[in-house]
């Protein structure tokens, strides 16, 4: 069980900012084609992960990243902060 | 060093008077500020999202970066979240040093680490509908510049 | 452009806030405040010396060069003459614009030229005598940066 | 008949901040040659130029640099502002 977070527009796109997610996913990328598979919002959400970020644990990771006993996962678009 | 993440406004002068005096000994203060700019199509606001649990962490650690590569004698962060208007203060960045070439280098770092790794994003609502802020393929390209 | 050459103290933040007010549509103010420093033989004031006739037009030189190089809303320099002592502020620049590479590369430019191209000279008096302060090479190798 | 300016260490060491000298000097080395055979303090200030820089009508300038119709020479150390 992981909390799985949303930020901007991957946040409207799936309609909600967080959700736990009961998974077995090896790696981020696993946990993705999970969430791709569920209904067309999150397939739309991720379908250019060129475009996503990702973080495990609020530390910024890359998509083959294990995810191991990590407890929350967040997807977002390039920051645009400063 | 001080990170504040925060919906209030802030008066950068009056940060800049207070972070002059923290440093023990120093001969050089560099601030940047960035405000709301108004758009083409005329902005209404402003939507600044972040992703509270990681937010101050990430500042924090690019902050300790900096203070790896230069001699720094305290490091100022403060950035905005919430709905802005143009005109607005957005964030500041302050650095102080004993000499200039340190405290310019490491603002200058410090914001292009900021703009595109810090997990803030932000919304334009303008007169013809809203949108999110894309990354600029500059900014990323600024970070390469840090390279080494 | 505001140019100040003064021998009265200042205060750098309220000078950024007055300054964050004067540019149309701005989303970068960078500020850069030099300070006088501790010496190793304890340093009980410093003077410094300018050429009144010249000091502010060969200011005005330098930020007119800075804005034919970048995009500027606004500078200002304000200097000061005559006695300070350790914490005083001797100096400030800032500078604005749409974009904060532009601010931040104006700032810097204009600190490494009134260094080094504005007629300005510091005496340091210290428990050890006194003594006027040296150019520094890397002052000089600095303007290099510019070159272009 | 030009005004002559000393700044920093060289008006210290010259004794006096400025003056008027009468001079038919071309350039403003020869200004100093002139002024370097006066007497031993400005043989001192003098003695190495590249130690001084110069401005004529108060902009920089080199030391052949002609005089012309300047009214205004100053001899000052590297300038040490910010």
């Amino acid at each position: 069980m992981v909390d799985v977070l949303y930020f901007a527009w991957v946040r409207e796109r799936i309609g909600l900012p967080n959700e736990q997610v009961e998974t077995k996913a090896a790696t981020v990328m696993d946990l993705v084609e999970e969430l791709r598979a569920r209904e067309e919002r999150y397939a739309v959400a991720f379908s250019d992960i060129s475009a996503l970020r990702v973080a495990v644990d609020q530390e910024l990771a890359e998509f083959d990243a294990p995810i191991g006993t990590a407890r929350e996962i967040a997807f977002f678009p390039p920051m645009t902060g400063g | 060093m001080v990170v504040k993440v925060q919906s209030a406004p802030f008066d950068p002068g009056a940060e800049l008077t207070a972070f002059s005096k923290t440093g023990d000994n120093i001969g050089a203060v560099v601030s940047f500020t960035g405000l709301v700019r108004d758009v083409a199509d005329g902005l209404q606001e402003m939507t600044i999202e972040h992703y509270p649990a990681m937010t101050e962490r990430a500042i924090a650690e690019i902050v300790d970066e900096a203070r790896t590569r230069w001699s720094l004698a305290d490091a100022l962060v403060i950035h905005r979240f919430g709905t802005l208007h143009a005109g607005d203060t957005i964030m500041m960045v302050a650095t102080s040093s004993r000499h200039r070439a340190d405290a310019f280098a490491a603002a200058d770092f410090l914001m292009d680490y900021l703009k595109s790794r810090a997990p803030f994003w932000k919304k334009e609502v303008t007169s013809k509908g809203d949108g999110w802020v894309e990354s600029k393929a500059e900014d990323e390209d600024a970070l390469c510049r840090w390279d080494r």
